[in-house]
Formats: structure tokens, C-alpha cells, sequence
């Protein structure tokens, strides 16, 4: 249920402008549309067109507009590992990714929101797919030659000792 | 985009006044000003087992005609640490936006089927011009 | 019905005006209209360690003389992961609600023992006429 | 600490009205209640009485009233396997409750908050109290016959082979 | 005393009008009067492995010359259950406080590195005469 309301009466009307230009409701008339990378500063009248200025370092639109503001660019979170993939730019916002070494974790399907968490390390075992920017690190199942399985972990055989050695490390390790 | 939340604008205590009229999922601004806009959505879960919501997200937008792409204006987004059993999160969201005539006012979320849609007073969305 | 909670209506922060007056646990309409109700209630435990809660509530509700009984008009409710351990659970609400004059405006809550009530800037509760 | 204020500064004036009216502000008089079911559209004048109109469909009023509105039914969380009791009327609530094979979780001592789970399945166990609305489906402590105990769930004797009988198997099932 | 935010005061959807003013983390009162304040802080975390957040708290304080102590108006204070891995929780605060000319409003935080700060839309502060 929505509850709203406010105060005054006024009725907003609707007008139908040609392509590339918006009905500005201050200046009673359709203005001309600002090219991406820049804002109305000032809705044309009937004797000069709309003033559009560049969009201040950052902020950026990334279409042509009639707005009074430019959009805020957003920052990537460096602290949670987040690396810069593109600077903003008057018509394009901020692109971030992961850290070398770290893959995203989407927060929801459109992973706008995202951690970087760090890459598995598939130690003792082949790397089946290496870590990417969307995917951990797979490891291959069984440990590498001269590496035995213990506690799902994979151990390097000459850490062991004779009489430390499971079934599994004779196995992997054999004299 | 994320889905859109549909409201009821009559019944109940839910009502429309000096022109901000509420159609197609939005409410539609009547006059240029500053306005305070506010939206609670409760969320609940799981709903199938399988499915376990790991966050929500609530967003209020607004689409304007003379621009292609809508502007996020307030998000909240919580992570779920309790997503197995029965779980209750509401969140709320408010604050002061400029707006101009003909602008209109959405609220998103993350899932559509965890919103608890069952009792008006946990699930609201308003604005007033100040 | 669930518990209500007490205020302070005088000392620190807490002040009422222009009429709208306070009484028996109560905020009072003085002349009907639009309000913003808000209430923020900070919810702590666990208080004795057999007792976990698992959730908290928090219900903003009106009450009529005209009407046998209350209506509720916000409510927040959030279920609880960590309870064993200590644990802080603030619940804001906030929305434009039309009253009448002579309606009043009460906080209710799951559990009283669980509210927060050390320091004013964590529990308040509040109304202005648009 | 409450913190209100309003703008106006009209005194509220108290009024006793006669059982079944009440005080309506802007008609300053006494005003006839209207039936349960039903609002108060048009507020009584000194010549003619209180307008009722009935509930619109989807809202409620339990008791007479001088309300301007009626109160929205609430929904059954469908999702979550609540079930339609009884629907709303024009003088009730809608009533909620547990699909078939699921119990109501309260969510805190009023239960107009729940949740709906599954009952659980007494398999290889008597049933001592079936599942109901409030209550999980209560099992035997010990098994069924021709079941016997293992990890906490009983087993049908037939699924097990002569080598894997542990000492409970061998007592529940022995030849 | 904890962090003070920092806030951006012009660029995207921040702006400030009436005479509200922003200078050096704090929004300056232009006339006495009843302000509705507001303020979101979204925190995530963790950051590093090790040092794991067990509470996250925002305080809107008011600072006046003619007091040497800040006064906390406002506070959100959650403990968190999930935080070892990726966790988001927004809190947000509002309400009417009595404010003089020349009070200066500010937003502290438990631990400013938890902050979500990259999306204007999820972190916001304000506040509007009545």
C-alpha cells in the first residue's frame, strides 16, 4: 500500500517533444538534450538553446539527458580486495573486479555487490582450472606424486616417517 | 533489473493525497520539490528448502521519461546467517531526494518470493513533499 | 496484546509540542491530519541464559475511543541467529499514517525484558504533523 | 524519550456521548456507530443521520464503529504452506493456518507471526501422537519390529546382510 | 570518541539547500528549530581474516560551541553472527531533535574500514526542517 501525499495542487501535465529533445517543465518548452558526458546547466529559452556543461570529475552520465546533475560515480571497496577494471569517465561509470589472486563472490544474481575472496592454493594437488575472475581455483581430487591424502589434505611424502605413515602414505610414498 | 514491488493504494491505510497518485508500480510526482521518501519491506524464508537465500536487497528507484536508465536513489542489502530454519528481515530505507514533476518512484528487491506481502503494516512505501 | 512501552517525555532529549501531549504510555492527537510516526527500539540479551529468544518485535499501534480495539500500524520483526551469546538488534520504524484527534499512539514489544532502556539515543519514539 | 510535535494549535474537547454513538470532531456532535462490517461515510448532520457504507471487498470491521476506513484483511503466506481456516468477511479477519503434513512454529508467544514446517515421518517407529496444527508428530523411542537402531534411525531388518548386523541388528532382527 | 564520516556534499544525489551547510564533516544548523535527522550507514566486512567485527554501531552526535562534549542524539548499534565470511548490514536512524544555530551534526562509526562508501545510495546522511 502506498501512502503518500504532499502538499500542493499543482497538475503535472504531459508534452510530447521530437527525438533529441525533453520537455522542460521550467522553461514551458521542449529543449534540446545534452550529449553523455555532460548536463543541462541552464534549459534553452526561445531565443538560445539548452547550456550543457561537462560532467564534474567524478561523476559521468552515460546518456544523452536533460538532468540538472550528473551521476555519481561509484569506488571500488580496495580494502575488501576490489581492483579498479576501468576508471570512471564523463560517460561511463567505474568497472571493478578482484585482486589478483582473489575470485567474486556475487552477493545476488545481478553481482553488482560482490567480495573478493582469495583463490584456493591447490597445494599437493594438479590444478584442474586455475582461479579466474568469477571462479575459485579447482584442484584435481587425488594429490600429486609423492604427496599422500590425510584428512582430505594432501601431505608431501618426505614429511613423513616410517612409522607415521598411514595406509594411504605407504601407498602414495612407497619406498 | 531487479523485480518490481506492487502496492495496494486504497485500502486499508494505505491512501494517495494532493496529486502524488500511485499507477503501474510507481508513484507518480506532481510537482518539482525536495520530498522525504521512505520504504519498509519485510522479508521472511525460506521458502523451499533448496533455495536458501544467502542476502536481500531492497531499492527505491526512480525512472524519469527524459532518461533511458533508472536512478538507484536508497539500497539496503543484508546478508542471511540464519537462512535454514524460519527467518524474519525487515529494512527500512528514508531519505530526502529531488525530484521533478513526472518523475516516478519504484521499490526493487532481490527476490519477490521472500517478501512478506500477508499484513499491510509490515510492508510499506510512501512520500511526502517537504 | 504484547507489551507497551513506557516513556520519558521531559528530561534530556525527550520533548512534546504544540499539543501533542503524552499521557499513560500514549502519544495524543491533538488535531487530526497526516503524520511521520517514527519509533527506533534497541533490542539486547540474552538477559538469563535459559530464556533465548528468537526473534523480537516491535509495533507501533493506535488506539480510538471510537474503536474497541487497536490497530496496528508499523510493525518490525526480525528472528535472531546469535542468541546464545550477547547480542544488539535495533528495529526502526517510520511512516506517514492520517489520524484523528483524540487517537493515540502506543509502542509495543515482543518482550520488555529484552528492550534496551540504558541510554535515550538507542529507544525513542516520536510523530510531526506534515 | 518521546519526541513529538505538530504544527496546530487547536485544544482536543473531550465529549460523553451516548452508548452506540460517538463524537465526530467535524460534525462536532454525536454521531450513531455503524454495524460491524460497515464505515462511516458521511458523518451524521443535526438533521439527518450517520451514512454507513458496507466494507469494500478485501477490508473488515469487526464492531461498530465511526471509521472512515475499513481495516485491510491479511493474506495467508501461501509460500510458506499456511493454508486459508476461514476466509475474510466483511466482520472478519481472514483465519490462517498449516497445510496437511505441516505444524505451526510460532515466531513468539501471540503466534500471529509462524511459520509452517514439515511433520516429521516416524519412519521404523510407532507413532505416539500424530502431527498436528500446533504440534510435530511425536515417535517411539524405539523401533518398529522388524526394524532395529543404528546412528539414531531405525532400519528395516531386511536391508541389512548377515555381515553388516551390528549387536543391535542382531537382537532386533535375529532368525 | 569514534571515526567521524566523511561526506560528499554536491556531486550525484547529495546537495544541500536553505542555508543547511557542510564544512569540515558536519552539517551546520542555519536556524533554530526542529530538524528531522536522518542517516544510513551500510557496513560490510570482513576485511582482513583475522580481525573479526563482532558488533558494528553508528551515532549521530551534535557538537555546539557552547558545550565542550559532543552530545549523541542518535544510535544503531548490531552485533553480527555471520562475520566470517562476506557480510553486508545497513543501520539506518532518524528522528526530530531541538537543534540551535550554529550546532554542527556529524555521523561516528565503530570502525570507519567497515564502511561501504563505493555506492552514494547505500550510505546517506541529512536532515530537514519542520
Amino acid at each position: 500500500q502506498g501512502r503518500a501525499l504532499t502538499r500542493l495542487r499543482r497538475h503535472a501535465t504531459r508534452h510530447r517533444c521530437p527525438a533529441g529533445m525533453n520537455w522542460i517543465e521550467s522553461a514551458r518548452q521542449c529543449c534540446d538534450q545534452c550529449p553523455a558526458g555532460t548536463f543541462l546547466r541552464e534549459p534553452c529559452t526561445s531565443h538560445n538553446s539548452s547550456v550543457c556543461d561537462p560532467c564534474p570529475t567524478g561523476t559521468f552520465r552515460t546518456q544523452p539527458n536533460t538532468l540538472p546533475k550528473c551521476q555519481a560515480c561509484y569506488e571500488c571497496d580496495r580494502q575488501a580486495f576490489q581492483s579498479v577494471l576501468s576508471n570512471c569517465s564523463a560517460t561511463s561509470n567505474i568497472a571493478c573486479g578482484c585482486e589478483p589472486g582473489h575470485f567474486r563472490v556475487c552477493l545476488d544474481k545481478s553481482c553488482s555487490d560482490f567480495s573478493c575472496q582469495k583463490c584456493q592454493p591447490c597445494t599437493g594437488r594438479l590444478i584442474q582450472r586455475p582461479c579466474s575472475e568469477m571462479q575459485d581455483t579447482v584442484c584435481d581430487s587425488s594429490c600429486k606424486p609423492d604427496f599422500y591424502i590425510e584428512g582430505g589434505e594432501c601431505r608431501p611424502c618426505h614429511m613423513s616417517t616410517l612409522d607415521t605413515c598411514s595406509k594411504e602414505c605407504q601407498q602414495a610414498c612407497g619406498s | 533489473h531487479m523485480p518490481i514491488l506492487q502496492w495496494e493504494d486504497k485500502r486499508g491505510l494505505a491512501f494517495t493525497k494532493n496529486n502524488l497518485s500511485y499507477s503501474s508500480n510507481a508513484l507518480v510526482i506532481p510537482v518539482s520539490g525536495d520530498y522525504y521518501v521512505y520504504a519498509q519491506v519485510t522479508f521472511r524464508g525460506p521458502i523451499e528448502s533448496n533455495s536458501k537465500a544467502s542476502s536481500v536487497t531492497e531499492i527505491i528507484t526512480k525512472v524519469t521519461d527524459s532518461y533511458p536508465e533508472p536512478t538507484q536513489l536508497l539500497t539496503g542489502t543484508k546478508t542471511l546467517s540464519e537462512s535454514w530454519n524460519g527467518w524474519f528481515q525487515p529494512i527500512y530505507l528514508g531519505a530526502v531526494v529531488s525530484l521533478e514533476v513526472g518523475d516516478k518512484l519504484m521499490v526493487n528487491v532481490s527476490d519477490i518470493k521472500l517478501v512478506d506481502y500477508t499484513k499491510e503494516h509490515k510492508t510499506f512505501f510512501g512520500a511526502f513533499l517537504l
